[in-house]
């Protein structure tokens, strides 16, 4: 019962791991952009959520208002740091440098303004109960997945089908043509940015919902989002989505036989195993060495 | 082949079921400039590639004076005297023009140098001849990526220049220069070829073709589809057609 | 959370301190605490604390001459330990600082045993602090003492299988020995212990764990706040309704005012906040109308380190003797025993303290002692 | 005062070690790790056990963390070789965290969360050299040392070789540079000065424990290299001066609350890192760009 019960939390944590890593793949594979401000989105998502939710607003409106703060948010890095940044032919470091830079901003803004301690806000879907003996399962847990996967199977619907979606979908899957788009594709790029963080909200709602946030918990999201991205393959959306979901399982099951200081220790030897043994992650096309 | 320095054969390379090069016979000739014509995507890069180690072919030999040279990674290949330039010339941008040539005269570059002071001035000195070839001497102290488009044709050749390779791989050497920079090119380079040097060059403006090479190897999809004297090739029709325009797949 | 007005407050000190910069007949005493970071909750808590005392000194017209503190910034690290406590010791030339955490007081004990300067601990509870420094005084029990108050309670509860989920730092470790030794004395067993780094957000894992050794009680120990807090509410969560029992990091508002927290209990230095003492009540009355909030353990260890600072410096002042490090620690091991707020305190020959230790319950959103 | 000054003034002299010796990484090879405080790390403990467990000489300590942590450095150089770019940054944060927790969970070694406490005071050869001053001249020797050292291997050629991979590997291969040697070699350069680095800091505050080599730390020595400007000689040490002295300073305007200090130091360096990237991306000390 242990294995399947962590199992399930398993799942729950993967499946929030894996739409935010998606939302961090769509960016990277069409962008070119290591948005390590990621983390920063879902903070202030996060935030934005149980801001809203403490100051009376009816749960749907804290939601929106937490969806307007994340794609606003990417929406400002894209068009106020990334951009000039490209503009100056940056190396990727630079970029990389940068968005550090603003995460850290972001992080102490929210202490500075809100407080450092973690915020939460209290639901009655996360009480568990026991469905079979032993197996305790909380309402957020279907609720997670019912979200994340109606969320991921709408961003894989609009790549599909729409000319924008294809169109970015054609950027990350053959980064040559980024160059032929060049700075034409400002308007892809904001979309990948809009697109990208709107999938960070889920994830920042309900872990406000079950653990609370802090103003420092976007490192780990980055974290977790980078390493699924390479993991999955840099550019596949399911693969990171895959991988995120798998990272979030295996977080879990370890310590079913290991202590919880190698939870997340593990998820980084994976990443750094893939990356000696198979760069190109689980879907990736082969990576140049 | 009688006098083959370089001799490639059988050579192919398959990319995600797409076959770059297929089965590709080839001999470089002692002095003997050669032109490697075709249109884009033909595979003449990947050729280079192939030949300097840069991609691992999946079947075929090269030769190297009758040493098998495959496999080896692309720096031994380097050193046992083939030097390349690229399409794309990545010069060492953030480097000065004299660190871009010297940095090519140390392929051995390690923790110290051998021969000592004496050596590391014949070096300087070399590295000066040669911009003064190149007449890049005024750029010396200059970055790469401060040069305009011309000056970096020619830093690109001077960083072959300094090697003493005995076989130059140029890929699109003179690709893009206005016409007086384009005759002092190719001035060198046949100052080079009479200095002994084996040529193989990539090029598309076939007025430098005639006017260097002796031979050229014509590709197309992969395929080597013929190879002689310049004034052959260039007068098969057929090969013209595919050249200029055939409308491709 | 903490209040705008307590930044202004101590804002205005620090400018004060400036001020007074010429004036060296003033007694300088440093503060060490994180004020940033995710410990900063602490550090403002201290500083209020401490703040209080000093009105209370000011009023009560003890000293003759003014005390001025003077603020760093541990960060919560060594590090921001040793560059703190240096420029408390070099810059300010503090005699008395007051800090907390067991990674900033090792950094920070040789540099003021060095420079003489006394170091008051309300806040680490580990047990390698009782040693580190002479100049080291814990006025906080440390947590073996506070374990072995626990054990027999939950015998006399009949919570016999305990699982504990502990920090795997030198204060975690130790009360993991003090469980796996004294269980058994008592008649009941550690069922299970499972470490966690200080980082760790999600608990859900754990829970099934717990859940699976199928514990009577569950000990938490972890020296920080926010993460008590989530073990407690992602434990609960997880449908797990056993009695919850940690030390005296239970004490922080933020985690009384939990609903998971109800029922929990915890230990800590004896202090009863509806007691009639005067000592006490004048704190936790200055604390309720200085901060509109309920006081806990942590604020009166800081506020009686300051206090015990001032009777310190009162009897060296009558005896016409300077106030320096070296003559405040004689005075504190001449006299040994001191009357603070909650009651009598006495120090070893480690100066660590030893005062009762009480056990409370948290209920409603209160802290109530329960024995 | 003098105290607190030397303190400060010898920490800025350890970091500048790092940065100068990560900028043989980032700036001159162009392997942009953010595992830097692994290596700072493995240099402090290693250096810490000498001293602790057989002599609390310098030399001898700094030796040791300095080989140790070169040794280790394969670890990075062998992602180094196989990836570049976005890649490898993600490498070198999966070691950085793999390491973190290794060096919390090796009591033995590294006395886990608890740290390594006591280390004896330092001497050189015999001679003491714990006071403040002496060890600042120690460091300052140390710091001069690494740089003259770093100027001269980057003078030459092989500095260009490095320099020239970081440019265009494939053009460096073409022109006969053995990559994976360079690299390796580098790598082993900057982590060994980083692991001497850590000897000298584990003296310094005579008790480390594993909040110094966290990932935060990583990106400090960053952010001081790209600040300053990467793959000049003297930028590193311009951005450790600015990183490190900013908090000092800060701290000594009186307007600022002293409870908020530490929240406006970050905020005014994170936004000091963005607004550099932006607008002068090549770091403060590098020459401005020529013509273009």
């Amino acid at each position: 019962m242990l294995i399947l019960q962590l199992l399930a939390s398993g799942i729950q944590t993967g499946v929030l791991y894996g739409l935010t890593a998606a939302g961090f793949a769509l960016i990277f594979g069409a962008t070119r952009v290591f948005h390590v401000a990621h983390g920063a989105t879902f903070v202030l998502a996060g935030y934005a959520f149980v801001l809203g939710a403490q100051a009376g607003l009816p749960w749907p409106v804290s939601c929106l208002l937490a969806l307007v703060v994340a794609i606003g948010f990417g929406l400002f890095m894209d068009a106020f740091v990334y951009r000039p940044i490209q503009r100056h032919e940056g190396a990727f470091f630079t970029v990389f440098v940068a968005a550090f830079g603003a995460s850290l901003v972001v992080q102490n803004l929210i202490q500075f303004c809100v407080g450092r301690g973690s915020v939460s806000v209290s639901t009655p879907l996360t009480r568990a109960s026991e469905i079979l003996s032993g197996l305790y399962i909380a309402p957020v847990f279907w609720v997670a997945i019912g979200v994340s996967v109606a969320l991921f199977a709408l961003v894989t619907m609009f790549l599909d089908r729409t000319d924008a979606g294809v169109a970015l979908r054609g950027l990350s899957e053959n980064p040559e043509l980024l160059r032929a788009f060049g700075l034409s594709s400002r308007r892809l790029s904001a979309l990948a940015f809009g697109i990208g963080s709107a999938m960070t909200v889920p994830g920042a709602i309900l872990t406000a919902a079950t653990s609370g946030i802090e103003p420092a918990a976007g490192a780990h999201v980055v974290l977790i989002s980078l390493a699924a991205a390479v993991v999955g393959g840099i550019g596949s959306l399911r693969g990171a989505a895959l991988a995120g979901l798998l990272l979030g399982i295996t977080e879990n099951l370890i310590i079913a036989v290991l202590d919880t200081q190698w939870s997340e220790a593990a998820g980084f030897l994976v990443l750094f195993a893939f990356i000696l043994f198979r760069p190109s992650g689980l879907f990736g096309q082969a990576v140049r060495r | 082949m009688p006098g083959s320095l370089l001799s490639v054969r059988g050579l192919s390379k398959e990319f995600g079921g797409v076959k770059a090069i297929q089965s590709v016979d080839m001999d470089l000739v002692e002095g003997v400039v050669t032109a490697l014509v075709g249109p884009n995507g033909a595979g003449k890069t990947t050729l280079f590639n192939l030949i300097c180690g840069h991609i691992s072919p999946d079947a075929g030999e090269v030769q190297l004076a009758g040493r098998p040279i495959r496999g080896e990674r692309p720096h031994t290949i380097a050193r046992l005297g083939i030097a390349r330039s690229f399409q794309d010339l990545r010069l060492f941008g953030r480097m000065s023009v004299r660190d871009n040539v010297l940095s090519a005269l140390e392929p051995t570059a390690w923790l110290w140098q051998p021969g000592g002071r004496r050596a590391a001035r014949a070096r300087l000195h070399k590295t000066e001849a040669a911009l003064e070839r190149t007449g890049l001497s005024a750029l010396a102290g200059a970055r790469a990526v401060d040069l305009s488009y011309a000056e970096t044709k020619f830093l690109s050749l001077a960083r072959i220049l300094v090697t003493e390779a005995r076989i130059w791989l140029l890929d699109e050497p003179a690709s893009g220069l206005d016409p007086v920079s384009r005759a002092r090119f190719v001035a060198l380079l046949k100052e080079a070829v009479a200095a002994g040097v084996t040529v193989c060059l990539i090029e598309h403006n076939l007025d430098i073709v005639t006017e260097l090479a002796d031979r050229i190897a014509f590709l197309d999809r992969g395929r080597k589809l013929a190879e002689g004297e310049p004034a052959a090739i260039l007068r098969d029709p057929e090969l013209i057609a595919i050249y200029f325009g055939e409308p491709r797949r | 959370m903490m209040k705008r007005r307590t930044f202004l407050a101590s804002g205005a000190a620090t400018l004060a301190a400036w001020r007074a910069f010429a004036q060296t007949q003033s007694h300088v005493v440093g503060t060490l605490f994180p004020m940033s970071g995710s410990n900063a909750e602490f550090g403002t808590l201290y500083t209020n604390a401490v703040q209080l005392a000093l009105d209370h000194i000011t009023a009560d017209r003890m000293l003759m001459s003014p005390i001025e503190l003077r603020s760093q910034d541990s960060q919560a690290t060594p590090q921001g330990g040793a560059v703190g406590m240096t420029r408390l010791a070099t810059v300010d030339k503090a005699s008395y600082v007051l800090l907390g955490f067991t990674g900033v007081s090792k950094a920070a004990a040789p540099i003021g045993g060095r420079n003489k300067v006394v170091m008051i601990n309300g806040g680490g509870v580990g047990p390698d602090l009782a040693t580190l420094s002479p100049y080291f005084v814990n006025i906080i029990p440390l947590a073996n003492k506070e374990v072995t108050v626990i054990l027999p309670w939950l015998a006399k509860e009949g919570l016999k299988r305990v699982a504990l989920i502990y920090v795997d730092d030198p204060l975690g470790q130790s009360i993991n020995q003090e469980f796996a030794a004294g269980l058994p004395k008592q008649g009941g067993t550690l069922v299970g212990a499972f470490s966690v780094p200080p980082t760790q957000q999600q608990f859900g894992a754990i829970a099934a764990r717990v859940r699976d050794v199928k514990p009577d009680a569950i000990y938490f120990a972890t020296p920080i706040g926010t993460q008590l807090s989530q073990m407690a509410k992602q434990l609960r969560d997880n449908g797990i309704t056993q009695q919850f029992v940690t030390y005296s990091v239970g004490n922080l508002p933020s985690i009384v005012a939990q609903p998971e927290s109800e029922g929990m209990i915890f230990t800590g230095q004896a202090a009863d906040w509806a007691s009639n003492e005067p000592k006490i009540k004048r704190f936790v009355e200055g604390w309720r109308t200085k901060y509109k909030a309920e006081p806990v353990t942590y604020a009166l260890n800081y506020y009686n380190g300051l206090m015990l600072f001032a009777m310190l410096a009162q009897g060296l002042e009558r005896a016409g003797t300077p106030v320096t490090g070296e003559t405040l620690l004689a005075e504190l091991m001449r006299v040994r025993t001191f009357q603070l707020a909650g009651g009598e305190v006495t120090f070893d020959e480690h100066a660590s303290a030893s005062s009762a230790i009480q056990i409370s319950r948290v209920h409603g959103g209160r802290s109530e002692k329960i024995g | 005062m003098t105290a607190y000054l030397l303190n400060l003034a010898t920490l800025a002299t350890i970091f500048g070690i790092l940065a100068a010796s990560l900028n043989v990484l980032i700036g001159y090879a162009g392997i942009f790790s953010v595992a830097h405080a692994v290596f700072f790390g493995v240099g402090a403990y290693a250096g810490a056990q000498v001293a602790l467990n057989l002599v609390p000489d310098v030399l001898l300590a700094s030796l040791a963390g300095g080989l140790l942590s070169g040794l280790l450095s394969l670890c990075l150089a062998l992602p180094a070789l196989r990836v570049r770019g976005e890649y490898f940054v993600a490498a070198s944060l999966g070691l950085q965290m793999l390491v973190v927790t290794v060096f919390s969970e090796a009591h033995s070694l590294t006395g886990g969360h608890g740290g390594l406490v006591g280390i004896p005071p330092a001497s050189l050869l015999g001679i003491d050299v714990s006071s403040p001053w002496h060890f600042l001249a120690v460091c300052v020797g140390a710091l001069a040392l690494s740089l003259v050292w770093i100027a001269i291997l980057m003078r030459g050629g092989f500095g260009r070789g490095l320099m020239a991979i970081r440019d265009s590997e494939s053009a460096a291969e073409a022109l006969g540079k053995n990559v994976p040697a360079l690299k390796t070699i580098a790598v082993a350069i900057g982590c060994s000065l980083a692991g001497v680095a850590g000897t000298l800091f584990a003296f310094q505050l005579a008790f480390i424990n594993v909040e110094s080599f966290t990932l935060e730390q990583s990106v400090l020595l960053m952010a001081m290299v790209i600040i300053g400007g990467a793959g000049t000689l003297l930028g590193p040490l311009v951005g450790t001066l600015l990183l490190l002295l900013l908090p000092a300073a800060l701290s000594f305007i009186p307007f600022i609350p002293a409870t908020e200090i530490g929240t406006v130091q970050q905020l005014v360096y994170g936004l000091a890192m963005t607004l550099l990237m932006i607008f002068r991306p090549a770091g403060l000390a590098a020459p401005s760009t020529g013509r273009r």
